[in-house]
């Protein structure tokens, strides 16, 4: 059987007998957002789960850090920050196997970082000294994607490619709220549920897209209810709330593996810096809303929870740090070093194999940077 | 050389045929879009192909340009090889975004490492009587966009082996099919389908010694034609049919220019900010001292397509290119 | 108050206070289509409205035979028939107001037909002599869109546009189930929700997109259930009912005119003709479906109930096949007729003022022609 | 002639008061876009618009490019005159079908009883640092699209005046902005504002006699530099500014042309299939018998947009101008 024919056939049916395709309620969010952190689910979650995700907010949290200093040293072009987003972030990356993809935004290096691949090659984008610096193929991670939810088709088509080859792999596609009103964001959904493609999205809900808030964005009763309008389930997280987002992610990753199709996640989350370290975000919100959000950011949620159920010690905060710090100074030692260009990469990779055109281009270039490099006299008209 | 007996065969037959052929050679090929399963296509390219190897491997896909682009993208991650239909030239606009910012960049982007061999159908041109939207020659807009190929046939031999050529290609190729040419014969054997050279070489249709007429697509045979009725007038018209705009293939043309000294570019695209401009450009820079008078377009109006019954008027024919022709003598003269 | 500011101001809000921005459950479509014909409902029905109907719905069946055959006489390039589709292109038409605007795709020529525009200027698109052949303004009925989807956000700027004028025009947009999957149905959908704008969006599910049937195109239960994901109310009806059509559709305008925001209504029909005159359906589907189709067609079903209720005697059935034949009749002789073509129009409106560029082409062409009037000499060769 | 002092202003204060102006002109004016209201744009280009006409005439649209374009396409045909931001040059991609098949055909489509006069700014070109997709040069697509016409300012006057008016013309406009310029400074009196002549005018720069430098936005202030830095060379260059792509003011550039006898092109989008193909080869065409040497250009490589740090090596800078034009003079002597 293909895996086409696997939907069935189809038999369009007068009115007096039409049935629905399939039944709507299952695919609906449910009214509040799933958490665990805090209430009782919490009690069932796995000690060391908890510990791993914990090491990774504060990771993350460092890592965000260090990169919005190194803007503000010139070491970035630009940086778009996941503070408050950890959650988001981590989780994504932990529920993944190793055979199973990513496609991050131009937002989640951290989702990037957190599934291993090195932050100085994360961060080359916004450094500026090339465009996507690690080779995808090694963590399985997509490029950083810019143009919004341009990257989801990506994600379904590959996640399709390996369902045709009889892979059990899956990619899982992260986009903005804002995202979300692309056209792009309704035909991948719309590709993946007709496909019944192992793909689940991500959609991070963090108010804003960078100063139009969600209101102006949607009038939909949730991002999640436009699941069911594409026939796939539609669910509603606590981004801030690590260990649920871990688990809702987890269960769409499964049910995805195991040929049940297409996700839509919604998780709840807020971006506590400006839009990027150029956004002045005094411009369209107040303190006050960020505040709030301080107060159910994503690692209080977890430390209060540790601390109530003991387990968090002094070695495992230690540790954590330690561990945050390490990574943190090694980006700003790689980062505080000019990196290596060469301008004849300009040239090598616009196709496999450079035109004519392109060769008289590169040697031009060439000519000049070896005219320059002979200084003044040899560089003269 | 073959012996086999040469009959004659439509272009349509050539590409449905090196898709076939792809398709049996290749199992990463794949090919999607509107249509292309069961109905075969709306211009019948890919008939036969879903019921021989199966809708998995051409697919109809739901209808949504982007979507259709986006996700062959992310198949061509994984390693296949799509070849996507779009049905029509406008209609490949709404994946125009796709196509700009990741499918001609994707090599680039990732230093080589995610290379994208998507090839990109899509039937262009006019001459066919369509309504509104149906008849766009969109090259241009292609050739303005660095890591993309642009390739279109003339002949059916070419049909085939362009076709070929642009699926094992390790880069993405628009593939532009010219409508009005699809049910143009051949003597062609499809049982040794002839595979042609590398993509990006033009070649010489007609030899002449006056004037050179570049051009490419579907205004080759009116090309071809121009340079029969030519003769008329004395003069030998050398016919130049490019294949590939992009990349694009200096040496071939120039050293027919230089030969002629004469040169003029017709396509049916707008001539303003159109593909001619950067062949007349070039063959200027690179023939200026043979030159003996200046590089002439003929090309569509500067207009939105026309209605069926006044494309006509609209389309290059062999009055208009003669007409251009005459006007190279004549400043030679001068 | 702005236009804008209506909606409300926006709190991204932790989630152990998150709620729903609205309550979905009156946003969800009914399990069944809505039907009146053969139903109880049919009691209420206003008897006048089932004779307009009626009468409307024969003129659209001969409407369509009168264009399917100037194709076979090769006077027109090519027709995408409505033939089992008139409930909706007449329902369409009639619920408007005259100061309202339809916003056809290119199957609905029958829809501008029926809100009066001339049927040969509603044909010049088919025929080939020009592109729109009518004056949008004098029937408010925008050019036919050939592009699927694209005239969907047309119809929300322009109800928009209204609004801020304080107009209360109403805008109906028709679609077809293809055109469902199209980035720009969604971004429609989105901005009359969130601008709140006074728009219909009517989408004729009629089973295929050219060959592709519905099951390709979407997984969703019914394409009504993506209204929710837009937070604007989804209606499921028989589309082959006319008089069911025209309840829900006159109640989404109503509504929209009150100032209730848009409405996303899906009318379940079927394509009985093939795609076009060009296309051949036995290609992708049997001559069973279609049977079954023409047991639940729009004028069977409407002559059922006017012939239940002795609403039908012979002189409304003369009547209205006599004004049926007048409109064919008329077609027919106007449409064999050359229509008269002034090339010279080519440069006349591409822009307000021709360009120097514009007027040297025209010189040219008016040569060439004048050349080729004057015959093989003067024409040169 | 005011009397009124110059005060040194940007080009983006220019064009914030050209859309200030136009709004409280004409009702019917309307800015739209992502962020364009209460942060007034990423660039600020329309701080201070929504305080000043509120939020229904000034904007904040969901992120949607076809949909901001779309909906304009509707808001025009009720009689509004949308001014749409599209906030980079790559994210005006998603709205090229909108754009080519409606907003640049709707006059044509219906005879003329549907004009669109839409404005849509966008930000375009590099040298500001900025990271992938947002450095783009998209010219080319929309010079290749009949019906549209195709502005770029390169001061701060012309900011401001062909801004006022794009917003005044009854035709769609490409608007397009240089980032790099949007904080170039000069004297001019934001309270006198000069409104210039309608679109489709270019203007000699800066005179000269030996060779003509072509250009547009961006580039202009590059070309003016490299004309200083000639007159070392002994080189007079005379530098015109194109400032309407559509309409081309063939008149001003082939006088100029014809007077110098020498032209170079001079943009930083892609040269193959670029602006400078064009603009080349119509120079070429109706200068031939006063050209002593083939028109050159100096262009962007032909390659995806580099990284920023790469991207001064992209850019056609002072050396390389002058390098064309050296070549030209050496042409001429051979
Ligand atoms: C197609 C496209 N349009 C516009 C932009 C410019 N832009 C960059 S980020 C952004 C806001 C994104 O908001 P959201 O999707 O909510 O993601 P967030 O920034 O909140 O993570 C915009 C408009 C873009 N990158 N791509
Ligand atoms: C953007 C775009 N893509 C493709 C086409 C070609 N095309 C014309 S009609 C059609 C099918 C439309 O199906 P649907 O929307 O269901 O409308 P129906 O024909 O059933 O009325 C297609 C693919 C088009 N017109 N526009
Ligand atoms: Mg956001
Ligand atoms: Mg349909």
């Amino acid at each position: 059987m293909t895996v086409m024919e696997q939907r069935g056939a189809y038999q369009p049916t007068p009115p007096p007998a039409w049935q629905p395709r399939t039944d709507p309620a299952p695919l609906l969010p449910d009214a509040q957002p799933y958490r665990v952190l805090g209430t009782e689910a919490a009690a069932k979650a796995d000690p060391e789960l908890l510990r791993r995700l914990y090491a990774q907010l504060v990771r993350g949290r460092r890592y965000n850090a260090q990169a919005t200093a190194l803007t503000k040293q010139g070491r970035l072009a630009v940086y778009p920050s996941s503070t408050g987003q950890e959650a988001c972030e981590v989780a994504a990356a932990l529920v993944l196997e190793e055979r199973d993809w990513l496609f991050p935004s131009y937002r989640d290096t951290l989702a990037a970082v957190a599934r291993g691949v090195d932050p100085v090659e994360a961060l080359t984008l916004l450094r500026g000294d090339w465009h996507t610096g690690y080779d995808p193929y090694e963590r399985r991670v997509a490029p950083l994607s810019t143009p919004l939810a341009t990257q989801l088709p990506h994600a379904v088509g590959l996640a399709h490619a390996a369902r045709l080859k009889g892979d059990d792999v899956v990619a899982l596609a992260m986009v903005g709220d804002g995202g979300t009103s692309e056209g792009d964001f309704h035909e991948a959904m719309n590709f993946a549920a007709v496909w019944h493609a192992p793909v689940v999205f991500l959609v991070q809900n963090n108010g804003f897209a960078i100063s139009v808030p969600l209101a102006k964005q949607t009038a939909a009763p949730s991002l999640a209810h436009k699941a069911v309008g594409y026939g796939m389930p539609g669910r509603l997280v606590d981004g801030n709330d690590a260990v649920a987002v871990h688990e809702v992610l987890g269960e769409a990753v499964r049910h995805a593996r195991a040929g049940g199709g297409p996700t839509l996640v919604e998780a709840l989350t807020y971006r506590i810096d400006a839009h990027t370290n150029a956004d002045d975000a005094t411009r369209y919100r107040g303190e006050d809303e960020v505040e709030a959000w301080r107060d159910h950011d994503p690692i209080l949620l977890m430390e209060r929870e540790l601390t109530e159920r003991g387990l968090l010690d002094e070695d495992a905060v230690r540790a954590a740090q330690e561990d945050a710090e390490a990574l943190a100074a090694d980006l700003r030692t790689r980062m505080n070093q000019d990196p290596v260009l060469d301008p004849m990469d300009l040239f090598a990779h616009v196709y496999a194999q450079p035109t004519t055109q392109l060769l008289e281009q590169q040697a031009q270039l060439r000519a000049e940077l070896d005219a320059e490099a002979a200084g003044p006299e040899g560089a003269g008209r | 050389m073959t012996t086999v007996a040469l009959k004659p065969a439509t272009m349509a037959q050539a590409l449905t045929r090196a898709m076939r052929d792809a398709l049996a050679a290749d199992p990463s090929v794949h090919v999607m879009g509107e249509d292309v399963g069961t109905l075969g296509g709306v211009f019948r390219i890919t008939d036969g192909l879903a019921k021989e190897f199966g809708d998995d491997r051409c697919t109809d896909t739901p209808l949504a340009e982007a979507g259709i682009l986006g996700t062959a993208v992310g198949m061509a991650m994984y390693g296949l090889r799509p070849v996507v239909e779009m049905q029509f030239d406008a209609f490949a606009y709404p994946a125009f975004e796709q196509l700009v910012s990741h499918v001609s960049r994707m090599r680039n982007r990732t230093r080589g490492a995610m290379p994208l061999p998507i090839t990109i159908r899509v039937p262009y041109g006019g001459g066919i009587g369509g309504v509104e939207h149906h008849s766009d020659s969109s090259e241009a807009y292609y050739m303005a966009t660095p890591g993309l190929h642009v390739v279109t046939p003339a002949t059916v031999a070419d049909a085939y082996g362009l076709l070929r050529a642009a699926i094992a290609s390790d880069d993405p190729v628009v593939f532009l099919e010219p409508k009005r040419l699809y049910w143009s014969k051949d003597a062609w054997n499809p049982e040794e389908p002839e595979v042609v050279e590398p993509l990006g070489r033009a070649v010489v249709r007609r030899p002449g010694r006056s004037t050179t007429l570049i051009t490419y697509g579907p205004s080759v045979p009116v090309c071809l034609e121009a340079a029969e009725a030519a003769r008329a007038e004395g003069w030998d018209l050398e016919v130049v049919d490019l294949r590939s705009l992009v990349p694009f293939d200096d040496e071939t043309v120039t050293a027919s220019v230089r030969r002629t000294g004469r040169a003029v570019v017709v396509h049916e695209a707008t001539g303003f900010g159109g593909p001619g401009g950067e062949i007349a450009a070039r063959v200027s820079e690179r023939c200026f001292h043979y030159l003996e008078a200046p590089v002439l377009r003929v090309a569509g109006f500067d207009i939105p397509y026309p209605p069926p019954m006044l494309e006509r008027h609209h389309l290059p024919g062999v009055d208009r290119i003669l007409d251009a022709v005459g006007r190279l003598q004549w400043e030679a003269g001068s």
